[in-house]
C-alpha cells in the first residue's frame, strides 16, 4: 500500500476539537452523580432483617459476619444478630441480597471510601430502609 | 567488528507492556535474537478456587479471568452450566446475552486501539476512544451495576430487567460511535506515522497458522475466514447478519485493519438486537434447587468469540455441588508463547510492544 | 469425519463436539493417524481432571478441524503417580506450553519435552497445586495472614438456641413467680 | 450536613488550621509541592490496572491534580499496588518500591490489598499488603470506580500536606527489620538483598 500526503495531513483535523466544550468530570469539585442500581455499600433494613445469616452462607469470600446487635429491631429476628461486612473481602456480586428472605440486604449506589487506616474496612451496613 | 548479546527483560514493570507479564529478549544490537515469554504474575489458581465453590458461588469469580473483557467468561460459563444441566433460556435472555457481548466487544476493541496507538506514540487517540469505551461502561453500569465486572450472564438467564430507555440510550450511542469511527479512521488508521510503523512488522504465515492453533485477528489477518460466532453459533448469533472481515497481509496493520471493520460489524449487529429485542418474557430460568444445584458427571467443551478470539472452556461435573474441573483456554496462551516467540525473533526492540499490543496479549487469562 | 467414526469408537456429545477413549499406549499413534490422515490438525486444548477416587487422572486432548467448526476430544486415563505420557511436541508444536502447564499444575511428566521449567508458579515447594490432595485453604492458613479484628462472628444456630433457652427460662421465671 | 467526600475535607480544614500553626513557611510550601505534582509508577500488578487509563485519560483526567504517569521507578512518588500480589509480583513490586527515590507513597487500590478480597483461599497470593511494604492509602472495591482512586489521590493529597512525618516511607525505613522478616518469611532463599544500607546516608 502507497502511503500518501493526505494521510499525514488529515489527522491534523483534530486540531477542530480544541473549539469543543471539555467533557472532562471534574470529579472532587463536582459529586459524582449516582447511578440507580449500581452495586455500591451495603444498607440493611433493621426493623425486618431477621438474622437468619442466608447470606453469610452464600457469601464465598467469608466477607460476612453475624455479629450481636444491643437493641432489636425487629421482633421476628431469633438470633439477635445481624450482617456486617468485610470490605476487605467483599466482591460486591450482590449474591447476598439475592438469597435475603425479606429484602432487607441492599446495595446503594454510593461506593468511595478511600482510607489509610486498613483495620477500618469492617463496614457495618447503614439501617435504611429502600 | 564482534557483536556482543545482551539479555533484557522487556517487562513486568514496563509502560509497553499489555498487562503484568514479561519478555526476555537477546538483542545483538537492535534485533532480537531470541524470545522467551515469562508469565505467572498475575497466577490465582482459578481453577483451584472454583473446585471449592459451588455453582452460583463460582459464577461471580469467572469473569475475573479476563480482566479488559470479562463477559465471555460469563458466558462461557452460563454456557457449560446449561449445557451439562440442559436448562433452556428464554429468547428475551437470549438476546440480552448478544447485546451484552456485542458491547463488551465494542469497549474491548476500543481499549485496544487506545494501547496500539499507544504503542506508536499516538496519545491522541487513546484519550479519544477510552473516553468513548467509557460511555459504553456507563451503559453497562446502568444495566448491570457494574462498570468493569458485570457479573451478569447467570447460567439459567440474565439477572437483570433491562432498564426503563435503556435500548434508546444505546441506539443514540451507537449513531455517536459510528460517526467517532470516521473520525477514527482519519487520526489512526488512514495515518501515515501509524502505516509506517505497522506495515510489514509481525507477520504472521498463513500456511501454519491454522495447524498452530491461532485464533481471531491473527487468523483473520492473514485472510483465513474463521470466527465461532459463525462457524459453531452460540446464543442467536445464527440468525443475526453480520460479515467476517478478512485481510490478507499477516501482519500489525492487516490485522488493525480486521478491527477497524469489526467495530462496524458489532454496530451492525446491535442495531439488529435493538430492532429485535422481544418486549415480552422471563429473563430467567432458575436454577433447580438454586442454591444447591448439582451438575452431573458429564464433561463439555463450550467456546464463544471474544473480541481477541476463540475464549473456550472445558468443563466437568461430578454429580456433586461443585465443578470437578474447569479448564480456561484463552487466545493468549498459544499467541503468548509459540506466536510471540516467534514472531519477535528478527523484529527490532522497538516493534515488541507494537506487535503484543497487536495480537492481544492479556496475561491473566494466560495463567489464570 | 463417518470415515473417522468407522476406525474409532467416536461418541457424539453434542452436534460439534465428538469425544474418543483411548489407552495411553494408543494415544500417541491415535493422535498421530488423526493430525495427518484427518482434518483435525489444530491441538486448541490440552485439559487434565483428576478423579481422584479412581486414582487416575484424565488427559483430554482437545483436536479442532480445519474448518474450526468441530471439536473432538482424545481422553486417556492416566495413574495419578510417577506417570509419563508421551509428549506431542513433535505433532503439535503449541502442546509445549500447554504440557509444561500440566507438568507444573498436577505434575504429569512428559516423555520428549525438555522445556517443563516453571510455567507461572515460581520457587514451588509444595504438592503441584491443582491435584485434588492439595488443600489451598490449609495452605493459606500456614503461608499468610489474615487481618484480625472478625472475632466477633456469631454462628445464628447457637444464638438463636441461647436466646430461645433464654426466653424460655424467663418465661418460667415470670410463670413462677 | 455533607456527606461522604466533602465532610472530610471540612473536617480537615479545621484541623488544618492548627496543624499550620505548628509548621513553618518553608516547610507548608514544600508539602504543597509534593502534594501537587505525584508521579505515578505505571506498573499494573493486577486487576486494578484496567481502571488507571480512564483515570488518566480525558474522563476523568487526574492530570488536574498534578497526578502524572511515569515510566521508570527512579522518576516515580507513587507506586499503586493495583490489587491482589502473588509472591512473585510482590517480590517485584519490592524491588520497584526500593528504587524510588524519598518521598515515596503506595495506594492499595481494591479490596484484595486489604484483606485478601476474593483470593482469600487462593494459594498463590497475599492476603495483606502491609506486612511487606508500608502502605499509605487504601481505596476500596472491586474495582474501585476511578472516582474512588481519585479520592484516594486527594486524601494522599491532604496526609501529605498536613501528616508528612506518618508517610509510609518514613515507617519503612523505621520498622525496616519487621518488614523485612515478613519478606524472608514468604520468599525463603529468594528474597532480594537488603536494602538496610541505602538507609545510611539518609537522617
Amino acid at each position: 500500500m502507497k502511503i500518501q500526503l493526505k494521510n499525514s495531513i488529515a489527522p491534523l483535523g483534530a486540531l477542530k476539537k480544541i473549539f469543543e466544550h471539555p467533557k472532562t468530570l471534574c470529579y472532587p469539585e463536582v459529586k459524582a452523580q449516582n447511578v440507580t442500581g449500581y452495586r455500591g455499600f451495603h444498607i440493611n433494613d433493621l426493623s425486618t432483617c431477621i438474622g437468619c445469616a442466608n447470606c453469610q452462607d452464600v457469601c464465598m469470600n467469608e466477607a460476612i459476619d453475624m455479629i450481636a446487635i444491643d437493641v432489636d429491631k425487629n421482633p421476628k429476628n431469633n438470633s439477635g444478630c445481624i450482617p456486617r461486612i468485610d470490605y476487605g473481602r467483599c466482591c460486591w456480586c450482590s449474591l447476598c441480597t439475592d438469597v435475603c428472605p425479606p429484602d432487607s440486604l441492599k446495595l446503594e449506589s454510593e461506593c468511595i471510601w478511600a482510607d489509610d487506616d486498613s483495620n477500618r474496612f469492617l463496614y457495618l451496613p447503614k439501617d435504611k430502609p429502600c | 567488528m564482534e557483536r556482543k548479546t545482551i539479555t533484557i527483560f522487556h517487562g513486568p514493570q514496563h509502560p509497553g507492556i499489555t498487562g503484568n507479564m514479561s519478555v526476555e529478549l537477546e538483542l545483538t544490537g537492535e534485533t532480537i535474537t531470541k524470545a522467551r515469554t515469562h508469565v505467572g504474575y498475575l497466577h490465582r489458581g482459578f481453577e483451584k478456587l472454583i473446585e471449592r465453590r459451588t455453582v452460583i458461588q463460582a459464577f461471580t469469580i469467572v469473569c475475573r479471568i479476563c480482566v479488559p473483557e470479562p463477559d465471555p467468561n460469563e458466558a462461557n460459563f452460563a454456557l457449560a452450566v446449561e449445557q451439562l444441566a440442559g436448562i433452556e433460556v428464554s429468547e428475551k435472555a437470549t438476546y440480552i446475552r448478544v447485546m451484552v457481548l456485542e458491547m463488551a466487544r465494542l469497549a474491548a476493541q476500543l481499549l485496544w486501539m487506545a494501547g496500539q496507538s499507544g504503542s506508536v506514540g499516538l496519545g491522541t487517540v487513546g484519550q479519544w476512544s477510552i473516553y468513548d469505551r467509557d460511555l459504553i461502561l456507563d451503559l453497562f453500569e446502568a444495566l448491570t451495576g457494574g462498570r468493569v465486572y458485570h457479573m451478569y450472564i447467570y447460567p439459567g438467564g440474565v439477572r437483570r430487567e433491562l432498564p426503563e430507555g435503556f435500548l434508546e440510550r444505546l441506539g443514540a450511542l451507537l449513531d455517536y460511535l459510528q460517526k467517532r469511527l470516521v473520525e477514527y479512521d482519519r487520526l489512526f488508521f488512514d495515518n501515515a506515522s501509524f502505516q509506517k510503523r505497522a506495515i510489514g512488522v509481525g507477520v504472521v504465515k498463513s500456511e501454519e497458522a491454522l495447524h498452530l492453533g491461532y485464533v481471531g485477528q491473527v487468523l483473520r489477518g492473514c485472510g483465513l475466514k474463521r470466527d465461532v460466532r459463525r462457524d459453531n453459533p452460540y446464543f442467536n448469533y445464527a440468525a443475526l447478519e453480520f460479515d467476517i472481515p478478512t485481510q490478507s497481509g499477516g501482519d500489525v496493520f492487516a490485522r488493525a485493519l480486521v478491527r477497524r471493520a469489526e467495530m462496524r460489524e458489532s454496530i451492525k449487529i446491535l442495531r439488529q438486537v435493538i430492532a429485535q429485542m422481544p418486549t415480552e418474557g422471563a429473563i430467567m430460568q432458575k436454577l433447580p434447587k438454586h442454591r444447591k444445584f448439582t451438575l452431573p458427571k458429564e464433561d463439555t467443551y463450550v467456546a464463544v468469540e471474544s473480541a481477541r478470539g476463540e475464549f473456550g472452556y472445558y468443563m466437568a461435573g461430578d454429580g456433586s455441588e461443585m465443578i470437578r474441573r474447569m479448564q480456561v483456554k484463552g487466545p493468549s496462551l498459544i499467541h503468548g508463547f509459540t506466536l510471540l516467540e516467534s514472531l519477535l525473533v528478527g523484529e527490532e526492540l522497538s516493534n515488541v510492544a507494537l506487535i503484543m499490543n497487536s495480537l492481544g496479549i492479556c496475561p491473566p487469562e494466560i495463567e489464570r | 469425519m463417518q470415515n473417522l467414526m468407522q476406525h474409532f469408537e467416536i461418541i457424539q456429545k453434542t452436534p460439534t463436539l465428538y469425544a474418543l477413549h483411548v489407552s495411553i499406549e494408543t494415544l500417541f499413534n491415535t493422535l498421530h493417524h488423526l493430525r495427518y490422515q484427518s482434518d483435525f490438525i489444530t491441538l486448541s486444548q490440552l485439559t487434565c481432571t483428576d478423579w481422584i477416587e479412581e486414582e487416575r487422572f484424565e488427559l483430554g486432548y482437545m483436536l479442532t478441524n480445519l474448518e474450526r467448526n468441530c471439536n473432538l476430544m482424545v481422553k486417556c486415563f492416566i495413574g495419578r503417580d510417577d506417570v509419563t505420557v508421551a509428549s506431542v511436541v513433535t505433532l503439535f508444536p503449541q502442546a509445549e506450553v500447554m504440557e509444561r502447564e500440566l507438568h507444573e499444575m498436577f505434575g504429569v511428566g512428559f516423555e520428549g519435552n525438555d522445556t517443563l521449567y516453571d510455567f507461572a508458579l515460581e520457587d514451588w515447594q509444595d504438592l503441584p497445586p491443582m491435584r485434588r490432595e492439595f488443600d489451598t485453604l490449609a495452605y493459606v492458613q500456614s503461608h499468610y495472614d489474615f487481618r484480625d479484628g472478625r472475632d466477633d462472628n456469631l454462628d445464628v444456630k447457637e444464638q438463636i438456641k441461647i436466646r430461645k433457652a433464654a426466653a424460655k427460662s424467663a418465661k418460667e421465671a415470670q410463670g413462677g413467680a | 450536613m455533607e456527606e461522604g467526600f466533602n465532610a472530610y475535607r471540612q473536617s480537615l480544614e479545621s484541623e488544618e488550621q492548627s496543624i499550620k500553626s505548628t509548621q513553618s513557611v518553608v516547610e507548608q510550601a514544600i508539602a504543597w509541592f509534593r502534594a501537587h505534582s505525584m508521579f505515578v509508577l505505571a506498573y499494573g500488578t493486577g486487576c486494578g490496572a484496567i481502571e488507571m487509563p480512564p483515570t488518566f485519560t480525558s474522563r476523568y483526567d487526574i492530570e488536574r491534580l498534578g497526578v502524572v504517569g511515569v515510566a521508570t521507578p527512579r522518576q516515580a512518588d507513587i507506586l499503586i499496588v493495583s490489587g491482589y500480589c502473588s509472591p512473585k509480583t510482590l517480590k517485584r513490586v519490592i524491588r520497584s518500591y526500593e528504587q524510588m527515590s524519598d518521598p515515596k507513597y503506595i495506594i492499595g487500590l481494591g479490596s484484595c490489598t486489604i484483606n485478601g478480597g476474593m483470593y482469600w483461599d487462593s494459594y498463590n497470593t497475599i492476603k495483606k499488603l502491609d506486612d511487606f511494604l508500608p502502605v499509605d492509602m487504601y481505596v476500596n472495591g472491586c474495582m474501585p470506580r476511578p472516582e474512588a482512586l481519585i479520592e484516594g489521590f486527594v486524601k494522599l493529597q491532604e496526609k501529605i500536606r498536613l501528616n508528612s512525618s506518618e508517610a509510609g516511607y518514613i515507617k519503612y525505613r523505621d520498622n525496616y527489620a519487621h518488614y523485612r522478616a515478613n519478606q524472608e518469611r514468604l520468599f525463603g532463599a529468594q528474597v532480594a538483598p537488603s536494602y538496610e544500607e541505602n538507609f545510611a546516608g539518609m537522617n
